[in-house]
């Protein structure tokens, strides 16, 4: 394998049987990803994918690069290892619903506070596939499943506002049916220097067919997806509405307007559209935004695309920056000198004859 | 060097305990006793111990704070089973360690602090003279150390609590004249600690001087003694602490493995100190990450394995259980990280400070499934360094993970260290595979170690994880087939090692009647014990072990060369069990359970029971 | 009840195999073969075999789902080693099956499936011909049985799809052929399940019958069976999986408690059905808790216990790690909680769907510190009740956290279930503590168990916690004294146990050549080895373990009645390490890691080897 | 023990003696929390105190009630099942800034968002206090300390913003040194039906002393507190500045400006400072405020108070409806129909003889 080989989509697939259920929604986030990795200029052997336990973790197999399909939640914490071992590479972590934000929640928290420069696809069911569908973090409350037959009672997360809160410099949320889509912020996320967060809509065809599907379906979808674009207004259902800022009562509300037809950017009640601004250093605003379209929100359409994407040193870099300073003032340490230090005495081989 | 002085009684060896509240300088005091001992040619050995509180209310027993010395002009091993001499600075520390005090000897109060307050806080009642049921059996010197220290002071411009805190010193330096210590290497390292603060220097040393000359001008005590240097090994030594030669060691390792290392830990008593001490050696291109958990810290440990570093993980007990699963996916892929345990009291939380030798099966077996991990045990604060490296050199020559155990007995207590030569320590045996012509990631050598090809090299992508595989491929296969070969790999890599390991040493003869079989802290204690009944004539000898998984190939034999086995351990019998079932010996334990050291002399006389018996 | 029809011929038992791609509906074939057989008085054991992945690629190797009926006029205790029958619905499960299949054996094969595609997806080369190397030694059927389950429907205005769905009937109904059973229960439950869809269900029913006539009509078996009625013990009978008979034990030690249950868990294969199945009875009082993660679960277990619940939480392997922690802190805080750990392959993620027993010293040892738990194991799926029960009524009278052990095997496996007389469950015999007067809180009863007072007690204010404490009052005491006493306590309190145990079962004689001593689901294969060695005049006798920890008190004697112990286990001997460290007995190991049941004529066979050695 | 007689602060002191260091403001929050038990109300024996393993963790031990020593990170686990085994408890769970947010913060967001209806005291003392001086996830970036001798790399996380975004219905924060405000919060936090989140500020005397000088300093603590009062407009400083809602260019920001000595009530720039409701359904605006003087906002204030007091149902209430639902539908369950359900079939007696 030399570098000068153009590479394909080819070169990512492995050889063996890719094994989720026959319309599972993993197949496609597994063909995007495998169509933008060659196009990012990086050699095939600096990829490395790391993933915990359930299906959407059997991703790296299916991957011909290095990968570590590790334990239930855990992935954060090996891929932050191989990260600060060899910062050269560009590594992935492939987690779900229930592996990233039920057993490995802590893990996410602190692997996003840290900003490791991981790239992280969090397939997002609502359901825990591998187990046979029992209710996750991202379930709406009053699911009915194998566990909860009168209906969950925990309120779900919304992984979005979960990451932002943790301080990700990168959020985003892509759908698993919306290949397109999903390669752009595949690629910005790569672009990314820092902890990139993705969110994908994934449907589950078997335990949780459908959770998804007014994104996608031909008489909602323009209003149930609100496409952001930097430096564009926030306009969604073929730009008849929008997103403005209420300040009712000094409360920062994000609602939808219609569009005046008359006056471009501006609704009916003569308000300002947002303009999204990812770049945003406060993340107040992506917070809010995440918000939309929830479960908790379902009336409002819920935001698709890269939500903040800021500039802040990855943990590597202040490690390594550390580690320079060290030498730089103690010098490259020596073994002898480490092992010889002051504190020492000698006893001559004379001593006690 | 030194010269002998006839008005001194000549002793072989003493152990001194300083005790007092946490906050009275203990454990500096200890130090700085142990340190004028080394460099003026003694052996040495010693033992803190802390209380589980930070700093818990002044004058409480849960305040206590001592620190033991063992000083001898002969090879010694242990921190000393009893006390020559206990040095106690309030009415909480007399409590907690009067009873360690051996026959006829020395108890120095500082009687200042016996006020009906503190006796109170220690639970005594107000006037009970708490001295008088052990005049009889012991020589009590009650001295106003406090009053005195003051009164050395009286001249000093300083706070009367400045004054009062130098009272240590005064201590110490009482001590030193009954032992016939110089001060000046105590008086060089005052300059240096204090050197910016000329006033608290002045007033150190002033206090030092004080007590010296008081126990040099009182007549209280009638003697004074002299331990004369021993015969030392040639060479250069420091004393160091088992944590800190373990994380020396672990540097060492990354020398010899070449690779960086890379510690992924979380704090806990005690291993803590080994992550604090490596966070020290940026300059080694030693990489510390504080996880934000256990289970965090070796994941990232083994992350970085993957990718090619000399991976650790330390902890204790409680964290091995959060590190149980991590450690077994380490075992399915076949990575080399080492798990340090610095095993403490338990079970549970436990007894955080003590000592315990109780994580033996756990760190064997504490897994599901069929899970084989080599355990590397160390047997004394130095040793920790051949122990520490000895671990990462396994598992990176045969690409598994290695546990490491210690204990807080080691962990804490120091030992001066025979500064090894380091051109005679060996590279660790082994490659990164690059070649993508020939590599598949379960490819094995003689030694079934697998092939090791980190993220980064052309052409030898591939997955690893936690499912059954295939061998040679690495391929995921759950086939009867499949598991059944690979469970039997697995046990016979681990296997492999016993194969390179040097001939098991015997203290003593290699055969006669009782053999002490030990592993980790208990090595002094059983050594002390062994060399004494030897000296008694009788048949003892002693073996030691470093390798409790996969135990040597040759024990089995000198095993039987001896009418019977015994095992000392702080455990209910856990080498024991693993001995007794695999060679149907019947070894007979020593089992101790009180967060104590073994004593030698229990060892000793169980030992002569036993062979009574015979 | 059964007329005996001459042109049958008679058999004592018959094992078959339903196996095909996930989507082929396998599993519900086979369970309503094992209904009817069991509903016309056989005695009956399956084992389902799930593939790893929910629903791998259709006719991959990966997605092959079987189950497996044993079915008999004796009394049978296994799923059964060979085939006599399998059933291949496409080459993918034939490939997979097929070596499991006995000498003139009867395969039925779906030969519409053996498309030149699905062939390749199972590996085979096109033009093969994979059943040649087989038709000297087996009995080849190729039935056409997805182009006659299509002609069977034709006039029905279905999808063919829908159509092709019911060729697992028409297999079904050619099985009944063949062995002689009777439709009424199979139309009986499609009517149940298709009541609402009187097309699908007239389909399935249509194409149950053409299989069944198929067989009748053509000529190409020349033998119909009959497997007559068991000789079975009166009583009300169903069909149960193991984990249903964990889940109804639970509720029912909840009413012999009269406490409520809890059950905290997180879900893990292959024990996630039992929270699935007690999340079904909150009419019973039964909360059931899906936590974040198994610390989760059993942290809120613990905390119910504490509030006075009774307590589970499920789990397997890689789970009890995790769990690990919270059980030391329930040892220390002598809390009853129930850990069930319903064993699957390992290291690691390992074998998620197969069977294995590698957790028992992780169960045992797995934890820092001397932290002895109470350990119970299930035999039989049915079994499972009873003994889920035992593991409570431990903990509650005994006021400790317990371990109850099954398997894969157990889990998924069923069997008839001789249903309980109810009112012969005996209470649990514990009390709440009430009275401040006597209260403290480790204060015991003549069998060690100390007090427990339930918050919300006026007057019996107490905290507990992980830290060493003083017998008694619980008072935290980290003294040498407090340890050595507590750690005493605990391990004399779970040996108490087995004070009040009945004395141990001996299945043949009390004295004899050889014993086989297990526990878990090896149970019916020993038993049945045992069984037909007796038969052939051998002396051989069984014990299966209820209880590993403590062992029962009057097993050494037992043992010692035998020339020779041998221990099967699907481990690499992890009981028979326990028993050889504690006895010095040379018991020996009959260790399988195949991810399979034990095999009854291998047994047979290694315990003839041995009587032959002796 | 009679529920008659009057309860008292000397009720809730246990005998042993309190072993914290000399001077660590873990004594004034115990001392509070004795005072104010007394007058909630509530009899003795139904309060329990769930801790983890910390100096904080050790209050239990100093409570003359129910209490429960747990391991670390985990309370939270063992409290929601005290608490959902009994619901009459008063069940409160004291933490550490280790314990509850490093290897616990997972166990902290899903007790919130689960609305378990805990009393959760957080001692924040910016360090791990037990274990000797490491830092914690609320230590300040750069932050030197024996672990980080080259200052830490990790960015804190702020509790308060952390469980307002976990879903809190109840969050507060107070100062250890400040008792007559702490046992306000205390109080307040009890009457919450739900569960109440309390950052708690703590100064660690021994490993990092005066980490919260500023909110106490004579000289600065009336610009470095913001107390707050339901109703009341945010001001501090003795009423001279308050806070504004700043929608710059949309994006929502909280910011100081002076008070218009001449108008009530409005800024010098004639903006209205912000009223503070905690009963806000909407979280965002407790989360901004949640975030102000945090250690990444040195320049404002931090709010002392509570922030947010919201109804919700605790997922108790839901589980025991849920259980009645099911009694109501299916009858009290009895073990023998469970035992002999439908599928059974008889052996008789005289079958095969
Ligand atoms: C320690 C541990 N606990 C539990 C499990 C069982 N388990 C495997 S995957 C999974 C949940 C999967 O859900 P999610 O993360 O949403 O992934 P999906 O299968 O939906 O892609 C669970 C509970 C396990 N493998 N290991
Ligand atoms: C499983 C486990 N890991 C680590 C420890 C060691 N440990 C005890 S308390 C603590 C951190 C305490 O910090 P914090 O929660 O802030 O409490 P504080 O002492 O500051 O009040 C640690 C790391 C432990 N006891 N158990
Ligand atoms: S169970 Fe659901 S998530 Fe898992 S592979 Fe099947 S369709 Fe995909
Ligand atoms: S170490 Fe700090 S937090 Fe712990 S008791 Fe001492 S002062 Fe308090
Ligand atoms: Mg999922
Ligand atoms: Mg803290």
């Amino acid at each position: 394998m030399t570098q000068a080989k153009e590479l394909t989509k080819a070169d990512f697939v492995s050889e063996g049987d890719v094994k989720w259920c026959p319309g599972c929604g993993d197949y496609a986030i597994l063909s995007s990803v495998q169509t933008v990795l060659p196009t990012l200029g990086i050699p095939k052997e600096k990829f490395c994918f790391v993933s915990g336990i359930g299906c959407s973790s059997r991703f790296p197999y299916y991957m011909d690069t290095y990968g570590f399909h590790t334990i239930h939640g855990r992935a954060p914490t090996v891929a932050s290892g191989v990260k600060l071992a060899n910062p050269d590479l560009s590594v992935w972590v492939v987690t779900g619903d229930g592996d990233g934000l039920s057993i490995g929640g802590n893990h996410t928290v602190h692997m996003i506070r840290r900003n490791m420069d991981l790239k992280v696809l969090l397939f997002n069911n609502r359901i825990y596939g591998l187990t046979k569908g029992q209710y996750s973090p991202t379930s709406e409350q009053g699911k009915v499943t194998k566990t909860s037959l009168y209906g969950s009672i925990d309120s779900p997360l919304n992984p979005l506002s979960f990451a932002i809160a943790s301080g990700a410099t990168f959020a985003a949320r892509t759908n698993a049916a919306n290949p397109k889509h999903m390669q752009e912020i595949l690629r910005a996320a790569a672009a990314h220097k820092g902890t990139a967060f993705i969110e994908i809509f994934q449907n589950c065809n078997i335990f949780n067919d459908g959770a998804f599907a007014k994104y996608l379906n031909k008489d909602t979808k323009a209003e149930e997806n609100l496409f952001l674009e930097e430096g564009k207004p926030l306009l969604f259902d073929g730009e008849t509405k929008g997103i403005v800022m209420n300040l009712d009562g000094n409360n920062p509300k994000l609602t939808v307007e219609e569009v005046d037809p008359d006056k471009a950017g501006v609704s009916k009640t003569g308000k300002k559209f947002l303009v999204h601004d990812p770049k945003n250093e406060d993340h107040t605003l992506a917070y809010l935004i995440s918000y939309l379209g929830s479960i908790s929100d379902p009336e409002n359409p819920a935001a698709m695309g890269v939500l903040r994407s800021v500039d802040k040193p990855t943990y590597g870099d202040v490690l390594n920056a550390q580690e320079e300073q060290a030498v730089s003032e103690k010098g490259k340490g020596s073994l002898k000198d480490l092992v010889y230090s002051k504190d020492t005495w000698t006893v001559k081989e004379t001593a006690n004859a | 060097m030194a010269t002998k002085d006839q008005d001194k009684e000549q002793l072989h060896s003493v152990t001194i305990r300083f005790c007092g509240d946490s906050g009275d300088g203990m454990q500096l005091t200890g130090t700085q006793f142990t340190n004028t001992s080394a460099l003026f040619g003694n052996d040495i050995s010693t033992y803190p111990n802390f209380p589980a509180e930070i700093r818990a209310p002044q004058g409480t027993l849960a305040g206590v704070s001592g620190f033991q010395i063992h000083f001898s002009s002969n090879n010694i091993h242990t921190a000393g089973d009893e006390l020559d001499v206990l040095v106690a600075m309030n009415p909480a520390a007399f409590k907690t360690n009067i009873e360690d005090l051996k026959q006829n000897g020395i108890l120095i109060v500082n009687e200042d602090a016996f006020t009906p307050n503190n006796l109170k806080k220690a639970g005594y009642i107000d006037d009970e003279d708490i001295f008088a049921p052990y005049e009889s059996r012991i020589r009590v010197y009650k001295v106003p150390i406090t009053k005195m220290t003051l009164t050395a002071l009286e001249d000093f411009d300083m706070m009367a609590k400045a004054k009062e805190r130098c009272k240590n010193m005064f201590a110490l330096g009482l001590t030193y004249w009954i032992y016939s210590r110089p001060l000046d290497s105590t008086e060089e390292w005052l300059a240096s600690k204090f050197g910016k603060k000329p006033e608290i220097l002045e007033a150190n040393i002033k206090a030092l001087k004080a007590g010296y000359h008081f126990g040099n001008t009182i007549e209280a005590f009638q003697n004074t003694y002299e331990v004369p240097e021993a015969k030392i090994q040639p060479g250069t030594y420091r004393n160091i602490t088992g944590n800190q030669a373990v994380a020396i060691g672990f540097v060492a390792a990354s020398e010899l493995a070449k690779r960086p290392l890379f510690i992924g830990s979380y704090p806990i008593t005690p291993a803590t100190d080994i992550l604090q001490e490596l966070s020290k050696y940026k300059n080694y291109g030693v990489k510390t990450f504080q996880a934000e958990d256990e289970i965090a810290g070796i994941g990232s440990a083994i992350g970085s394995a993957f990718s090619g570093h000399l991976a650790v993980t330390t902890t204790s007990g409680p964290g091995i259980a959060l590190k149980s699963e991590f450690m077994n996916l380490a075992v399915i892929t076949e990575l080399p990280v080492v798990i340090a345990d610095i095993q403490r009291g338990g079970p549970s939380t436990g007894l955080p400070t003590k000592t315990e030798q109780t994580d033996l099966l756990q760190v064997l077996y504490g897994r599901n499934g069929e899970s084989p991990i080599p355990v590397v045990a160390a047997k004394s604060p130095s040793d920790c360094f051949e122990a520490a490296i000895e671990a990462c050199r396994i598992a990176v020559e045969h690409m598994t993970p290695v546990v490491f155990l210690s204990d807080t007995q080691i962990a804490i207590g120091s030992e001066p260290w025979k500064l090894p030569d380091l051109s005679n320590l060996k590279e660790f045996e082994y490659d990164f595979h690059k070649d993508p012509e020939t590599f598949a990631p379960y490819k094995r050598n003689e030694l079934l170690a697998r092939q090791w090809a980190v993220p980064g090299t052309p052409g030898c992508e591939h997955t690893i994880g936690g499912l059954e595989k295939e061998d040679i491929t690495g391929k995921v296969n759950l086939s009867p087939e499949a598991h059944e070969h690979m469970t039997k790999v697995r046990a016979e890599k681990v296997q492999l090692i016993a194969s390179k390991l040097p001939a098991t040493e015997v203290l003593g003869e290699s055969k006669g009647d009782l053999l002490f079989l030990g592993w980790g802290s208990t090595y002094g204690a059983i050594r002390t014990a062994t060399e004494q009944l030897q000296a008694e004539g009788l048949k003892v000898s002693q073996v030691h072990l470093r390798h409790i998984n996969p135990l040597p190939n040759d024990l089995e034999e000198i095993m039987r060369g001896f009418k019977q086995v015994v095992i000392p351990e702080l455990n209910l019998g856990q080498l024991s069990m693993i001995i007794r079932s695999k060679f149907l010996i019947d070894a007979k334990g020593i089992n101790q359970m009180n967060t104590k050291p073994l004593s030698v002399s229990d060892l000793m006389a169980k030992a002569k029971e036993f062979l009574g018996e015979l």
